[in-house]
């Protein structure tokens, strides 16, 4: 039995790992490097030498990986649980992934062969140089609401995470703040700075409301009034008679 | 050749794409379905008997005129054609999975495949290989998708029912139709 | 035929454009000029003399084999040029994208799909189903896109008002006027 190479800690696996489509790919790879039989895996062996594998991937694509690891460390894990006397009964715990193996060498069979029928295809040429369509009515497209609205919904299924989660400084929103402001002075001669961002108030707003107040200070619709150092700072119509 | 032949040779000529026996059926509403089979069938023995570097393929459901595979080295070394890029295994993989599952969902390729596919489906989409065909029934009711023609074109196949049969395959194991009779 | 004119055949066939003698050399370096030519006088005579719906033509680029001029009627005429087509996915996604959020930048279709969208949008205007509706206050002042009454028409609906509410559709199109929404 080879059991050899990819599995040392020492070695790139990071740029290993660029080969593999995926963790049932790399699990596939491990196995028949070392000439295992898929029916009947050494869990605890392959489940270590996947998990080395894993601790020197970088974070890009891990996910998958680590979950595939979760999975062989349960599989482990139940595998060294004290079997049921009545052996009928006892379920193999590796059955499942076994099966998803299996499963899965059928798929690599199957694009394997694709690839070669592309390959043959590819060694042929279809004609290179095309007439230009003769002057006429345009075809006819064909085209539904049907088709608009599944578009739509592909469109919106492509955006999900990298839109929510990417870090972008929310921006600023100051005219609404300004509206804010200059609405609470319309009722009121006197408020605090908390008043108009609310309470919890986000990084966002609280900026913005601070860019309106000087923005509205420098043209002087605003005054600021601190009673002491340090104090609250209250927010004055400009024509209030206020100290400043 | 007769008229019918040349007729049928100049379409397959002008055209882009393989052309089925129903769109060559319009170039002369007089003739036969089978007019146009004994077309095709004088046109591909023709090139075949008097030895031309093109051949008459049968491919996507319908009819291409192509060069013949001997010459793509020395057509491509001369830089008068490029070959078309590679798919990636991933790509091969996500496309073998919906050719024989298709209608499919994303979820259920990604079950299989143990990776998340939705880049890979995009750019197959984007290159006209899969489709959405349809949505499943149940919550959030889920795209499926299936192969198209041009995913045919690429791999020079007829049809869809001349990928190999799932007991070709080395490895047996439930069939994609059923997933129901799996481990039983 | 013989291999070169076989090699000629397939290469005149796959080249986009008319090849001239010098590179049409590049093929085989080890024939000459005089076995070249010698090569497209055995195609042009073979093509004359089967009756062939194509022929070499000597062109003042160099030569190129065309559908015979006869046929062009008969061609044109048959459904196969104006066989109805189908957007691809990306084209209809781009419209999808400017139906719902039109007056729209390239620039914002281009950040909701991920992709340059340049030759999607051109073939969309040509095809006469968007079209510039104005211009983007700022930077560059960008042009802004929009469907057209064809696109209404093809879609046999009144007007614009009476596409489906985004919000009859399993999920919400976030807006991203809002930007405060995300990632609550």
């Amino acid at each position: 039995m080879g059991v050899s190479t990819v599995i040392e800690r020492d070695q790139p696996f990071v740029v290993e790992l660029e080969t593999f489509s995926g963790p049932l790919d790399l699990l596939l790879h491990l196995i028949r490097e070392q000439e295992i039989d898929v029916a009947d895996i050494p869990i605890a062996r392959i489940a270590d030498q996947f998990l080395d594998v894993i601790e020197s991937l970088g974070l890009n694509d891990a996910a998958n990986y680590l979950e595939m690891a979760a999975w062989l460390l349960r599989i482990k894990i139940q595998m060294l649980l004290p079997r049921p006397f009545d052996a009928d009964k006892w379920e193999d715990p590796r059955a499942e992934l076994v099966r998803r193996l299996l499963e899965y060498e059928q798929v690599r069979e199957v694009a394997q062969w694709l690839e070669g029928q592309a390959d043959l295809r590819s060694g042929q040429f279809p004609r290179g140089w095309m007439p230009e369509e003769p002057e006429q009515e345009p075809p006819p497209l064909i085209l539904d609401l049907g088709q608009i609205l599944v578009a739509v919904e592909r469109v919106l299924e492509s955006i999900p995470q990298p839109v929510l989660h990417r870090v972008v400084p929310r921006p600023l929103d100051v005219e609404g703040a300004t509206r804010t402001i200059l609405a609470m002075l319309d009722t009121r001669q006197r408020f605090d700075f908390t008043e108009i961002i609310g309470p919890e108030p986000t990084v966002a707003a609280v900026l913005s409301a601070l860019v309106a107040l000087l923005e509205l200070a420098r043209v002087g619709r605003v005054r600021f009034v601190q009673r002491q150092p340090f104090g609250a700072v209250a927010i004055t119509g400009e024509s209030t008679d206020a100290t400043s | 050749m007769n008229r019918l032949t040349q007729l049928v040779e100049a379409a397959l000529f002008s055209a882009d794409s393989p052309l089925s026996l129903s769109e060559l059926a319009t170039l002369d509403r007089d003739a036969s379905r089978a007019d146009f089979q004994e077309a095709l069938e004088e046109l591909r023995q023709q090139y075949h008997a008097a030895g031309h570097g093109i051949e008459l393929t049968e491919l996507a459901e319908g009819y291409q005129i192509l060069t013949r595979r001997e010459f793509a080295d020395a057509i491509a070394q001369a830089h008068l054609v490029t070959r078309p890029r590679r798919l990636s295994a991933a790509a091969l993989e996500t496309l073998a999975i919906i050719a024989y599952r298709q209608p499919v969902g994303r979820a259920e390729v990604e079950e299989i495949r143990g990776v998340s596919v939705e880049g890979v489906l995009r750019s197959l989409q984007e290159r006209g290989l899969v489709d959405v065909v349809g949505r499943a029934e149940g919550l959030g009711r889920p795209l499926l998708y299936g192969t198209t023609t041009a995913f045919l074109e690429l791999l020079g196949l007829a049809g869809l029912e001349h990928l190999p049969r799932i007991d070709e395959l080395s490895v047996a194991l439930r069939s994609p139709v059923e997933p129901g009779e799996a481990g039983e």
